[in-house]
């Protein structure tokens, strides 16, 4: 019922022109980074391919609608309030043939921002306004953020949503697809199973999550706080149609998001969260925020992260 | 008095025939909160979420943005105890127009804890965007759908099943924010909502008659609260006001007028019926009335304190008020 | 850490007297639903033996402390509440080398209350107790209905309590087993995989749950409802041992139970929710709760109900 | 005034060192909630729950069964949204000797809404047998353990963290049920909480200069509420009363303040300031304080309005009455 998206996969997906939206996807965080002391730079190492993948290829959004400024905070959403603009709108106006993007993992948000600024969905000077009074740039982003339409703070409910949206779209005909990017710590909570098994029972083939997998959350590495493994196997039992990849090939990501299946995907991309930039290991295992100890330290990340970028 | 029948059944089936985009959204308890024949009316637009029900808010508030009106069909306590993270973000926050149809609202159910809704309505209150209504009687079951329709954002309806009485004509719906105003005097207040209503009626006769004016209002929105029926009665002076709930006395009818009379200054004392900071068990629902004070008689007695006298009414006469039809007695056991 | 239960399995088991258990605990249940119009009848004819097997031979419990009558409501339990007495007494005191059971799906309560009544846990006049206001025989057991320890007629909720129980039965070096009796409708909640991903990340060896898979919920068949299969590989893929058996097969569900593994263990227990019973399958798919329609429904039943038990 | 950094980190991990029944359980935000280094300490007594808040709060429920003393640290949205359901029936309603130790209340953290816990205490007033304090300096943060070690059921913590002035001396610790009188006056009430407190003082200072006599009284303890501080100022003759909570001003300290005069028959007029049904969002803690009206400034505006007349005074006597030391003026990034 739901039809395949645009074009796309290994044959015609421009690896390079991908790799280099990768690229420019972390130099803006790590930009952001050294401005301002730290930030969420580990998510920027592990998901820069599947954000580049995702707005580089696979998904088929219209053009912004409006400016592509991020704009003032414009209240919460209430009956009323006429000011309201959804951060859906970078990903364009929903269509029935379009895919629609949701985003869950909330703190990733400097990631996207990111991404749609390397994209041109969102204006350059955006990523200054990050975590700015006022501005819908929030850290942690919510419906009003550039590229967000759902308010996922808490983790592990824009799958439901997404559900929602995919049954909806289905009941109206639509072909478009439904994404959702995800986390790997939200396969700890119980409502990401709970979507899991409605989605296959309601055989939600237009739904599709791609899983940054990158074994890591705010307390360590994942195997030591809570163990999600056999995650493959997890899903499959699940319902669902479960792909592994390598989740810094970005050749591997476009193929896998492609899959041709009639359950509803799951895209493991299996990454690592000091990607591109290995010194960051040494924080091990807290790598969820960094936050620089002290001038020297800021330096020396910048130095080191200068020559890596010269290098590549 | 009328009772009637499931009367949700039919009104529901009726009301969606022209209205597409409603869908039913149920975990579970299909039958058991009345909407077994709508799905067998309208397949297509019946989600079964089965039992999981956070899934389900998440899966509501997607459909809503969507342009559907779910209308999420449970017990109440697996709507605002089991989800709230997710009714709260995935729906009060965004403001979607989802409809939360809950059930067994208090100690309406011998279904014990964790089937009782007690503080529901409290939950409701305190969550932005949200509207919070309560069905009292027949009447008002057959016409809160056309009461919150236009509604912009989500709605709380604190339902009634099974054998319901009709206290309140037919021809009089409920209307959004419009509370009723039953009997007029000048001695207190008595504010009620949902079942205690009947329940006040029994006693508000008997102690007219016992030469107390009694001004009785029915409330049937909790949020949001005040009209003009309800600042008068609150401020009317007298020897003070009475809530009765079925629901704990903090954040529900007694905090409302609370909140309403010290915004205004209003300095008449209030008397709050229902349940203090306890959950209840499992038993009838009289048998629980009587034990919670949410009864004629507690009623009564409350009145009485306030006041300042005894009234000399007893247990019998307010048998003897007893409305003319009664529910069935048989016990319910099936949830 | 945790050793080995009582002396059990099928060599030591007595299999004919616990199915006589279990067909007493059916006689009991079939008598109230013939007196009271209706009731919980297809738990009991589904879950017979698996109550049988736990009671009668696999649960190391102590004798009942105080009286076998279930008596009347003390109350809800809090601070002052002196008078406040748990239905775990009707399971024995706690020990460190007994076992502890935990009652989840408390719509069962008829069940468990038939059960301690076959094994003498519980006043043979106790039944007629059941659903009676003031009485502590509640139709959805709370903790301080006979043989409830927790409050979970909101289900799913048992698990994860007795997965705390487990621990902190651990922590103190204790060799007893912590059980929980589950229904299969509890593995469409999403809290009942975030507790099996607990259970097996923390090597809780003591907890044992044992399912009642008997395809049915509320709605109707679970396949219909909501789908939870392939259980099996959901539970191993969550860490769990899961071993699957025939319910209604006594010898199974006692080899089953006495496993000998290091990880939680799920005894799914196949099932008829009309096993003796077959006239009941004419209400498929709606067999959680029996109501006659009419008198000489009722009659015709007990008339059934009384030439199987003759044969039988 | 004294800036202490971190108070909880040590205060936390010097109590436990004589309770082996104090564990702490966490749900991925060990450092995040300064239980970093407890865990270090007793790594025993640590239960990494990860973020699966449901099954937490069930787990906490069965090692107090087991007589330990669990003591859940995480931010509270996800002890009082994500898993309410958890919380009532595996806690609450079994009056478990639980500690809930809830951080970010209000909105302290540029996180959102999302992480903002705007509702917390009203929902855990509502919840039978719950305790329920709020820190609101770090004399409180230090002293909370000891307060709240008797209460035999479940306790909820409105917790700070980080940076967080001495408001109060360090040999006034909190008391269970005692709040403490900050000043006297006659003209007006504040009744203040947590962070709350500090701001208004701010404003009290310049309120007495201006002529107003403020009676300015500091809660801690929100359940059980009311004791003989709190209803004296509750009533205090004068113009009426403030609240200013860190909460939407539904179901938390107003309320219960409206409660407690209402019952009493107390006729004041009661002004509420807080969040008005509305969620939040991210941005830094002075810009929101000021953006929801949480501060000095909305404190004098609001006595305007009691007394009936404009004081005179500018935001300039407001900063210049600015308490000598300031918080950290970085702005809060990480969670
Ligand atoms: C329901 C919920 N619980 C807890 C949190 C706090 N939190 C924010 S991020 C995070 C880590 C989750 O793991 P993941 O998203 O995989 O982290 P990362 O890979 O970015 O380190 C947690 C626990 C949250 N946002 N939502
Ligand atoms: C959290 C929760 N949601 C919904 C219910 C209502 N409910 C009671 S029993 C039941 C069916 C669950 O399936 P199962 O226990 O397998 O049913 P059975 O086999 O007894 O028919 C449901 C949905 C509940 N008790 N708890
Ligand atoms: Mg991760
Ligand atoms: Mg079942």
């Amino acid at each position: 019922m739901i039809g395949a998206g645009p074009p796309g996969g290994t044959a015609t997906a421009d690896i390079a022109g991908l790799e280099r939206i990768a690229a420019g996807i972390r130099r803006r965080v790590f930009e952001h980074v050294f401005r301002h002391n730290g930030g969420y730079l580990s998510q920027a190492l592990s998901a820069g391919e599947i954000f580049a993948a995702l707005y580089g290829s696979v998904l088929n959004l219209g053009p912004v609608t409006g400016d592509t400024r991020p704009g003032r905070f414009p209240g919460v959403p209430a009956a009323g309030n006429t000011a309201y603009r959804s951060g859906g709108r970078f990903n364009g106006a929903p269509a029935p043939d379009r895919d629609r993007f949701l985003f869950s993992p909330a703190h990733y948000a400097i990631v996207l921002y990111a991404a749609l600024s390397e994209v041109g969905r969102l204006h350059d000077s955006a990523m200054e306004e990050f975590n700015v009074d006022g501005s819908t740039m929030e850290m942690i982003g919510a419906e009003h953020s550039p590229g967000v339409e759902t308010t996922t703070g808490s983790l592990a409910q824009a799958l439901s949503q997404a559900a929602g949206i995919a049954l909806g779209r289905r009941m109206r005909g639509e072909s478009g697809r439904t994404w959702v990017f995800m986390s790997d710590g939200e396969f700890q909570e119980g409502q990401t199973w709970e979507t899991l098994a409605f989605a296959s029972f309601h055989r939600l083939r237009g739904l599709r999550a791609v899983v940054d997998a990158n074994g890591q959350q705010c307390d360590g590495a994942m195997v030591d706080v809570g163990n999600i493994e056999p995650l493959i196997d997890r899903i499959t039992s699940f319902g669902c149609h479960a792909v592994e990849v390598d989740g810094h090939d970005i050749a591997q990501l476009v193929d896998a998001m492609a899959s041709d299946t009639s359950k509803p995907l799951v895209v493991v991309a299996r990454t690592d969260p000091t990607h591109t930039f290995p010194r960051l290991a040494e924080r091990a295992p807290l790598l969820h925020y960094l936050r620089f100890t002290s001038a020297a330290e800021r330096a020396s990340y910048e130095a080191a992260y200068a020559e890596l970028s010269g290098k590549s | 008095m009328e009772i009637v029948s499931r009367p949700h059944v039919d009104s529901f089936i009726k009301w969606s025939a022209t209205r597409p985009e409603v869908l039913v959204l149920s975990a579970d308890l299909t039958n058991s909160c009345e909407v077994g024949q709508w799905r067998d009316t309208y397949p297509d637009r019946f989600v079964t979420a089965a039992m999981a029900e956070q899934n389900m808010l998440g899966v509501a508030g997607g459909l809503a943005r969507e342009g559907f009106v779910p209308f999420i069909h449970t017990f109440a306590v697996f709507i605002y105890r089991r989800a709230y993270d997710q009714l709260a973000m995935s729906v009060a926050y965004p403001n979607l127009k989802v409809r939360l149809v809950g059930f067994l609202p208090g100690i309406v159910t011998p279904g014990g804890v964790t089937h009782q809704a007690v503080e529901d309505v409290a939950m409701m209150r305190l969550t932005p965007n949200m509207t919070v209504v309560e069905t009292g009687d027949a009447t008002e079951v057959e016409s809160v759908l056309g009461a919150i329709e236009h509604v912009d954002g989500p709605v709380y309806v604190r339902m009634l099943r099974g054998e319901i009485p009709r206290l309140f004509p037919a021809s009089e719906p409920m209307v959004l924010r419009r509370s009723r105003l039953l009997s007029e005097g000048d001695d207190v207040t008595i504010i009620t909502a949902g079942i205690t209503t009947e329940e006040a009626l029994r006693a508000t006769r008997v102690l007219h008659s016992a030469g107390v004016g009694v001004t009785h209002v029915h409330v049937s929105t909790h949020k949001p609260f005040g009209d003009s029926i309800l600042a008068e009665a609150i401020e009317r002076p007298g020897h003070g006001v009475i809530t009765m709930e079925n629901h704990v006395i903090t954040g529900g009818l007694g905090s409302a007028v609370a909140e309403y009379a010290a915004e205004n200054g209003i300095g008449g004392r209030l008397v709050r019926l229902g349940l203090r900071d306890t959950y209840a068990h499992g038993a009838s629902r009289p048998y629980l009335m009587k034990e919670y004070g949410l009864d004629a008689g507690a009623l009564v007695s409350a009145t009485e304190r306030l006041v300042g006298q005894p009234l000399g009414i007893a247990e019998s006469d307010l048998e003897a008020a007893r409305l003319d039809v009664v529910h069935s007695i048989a016990k319910a056991e099936a949830l």
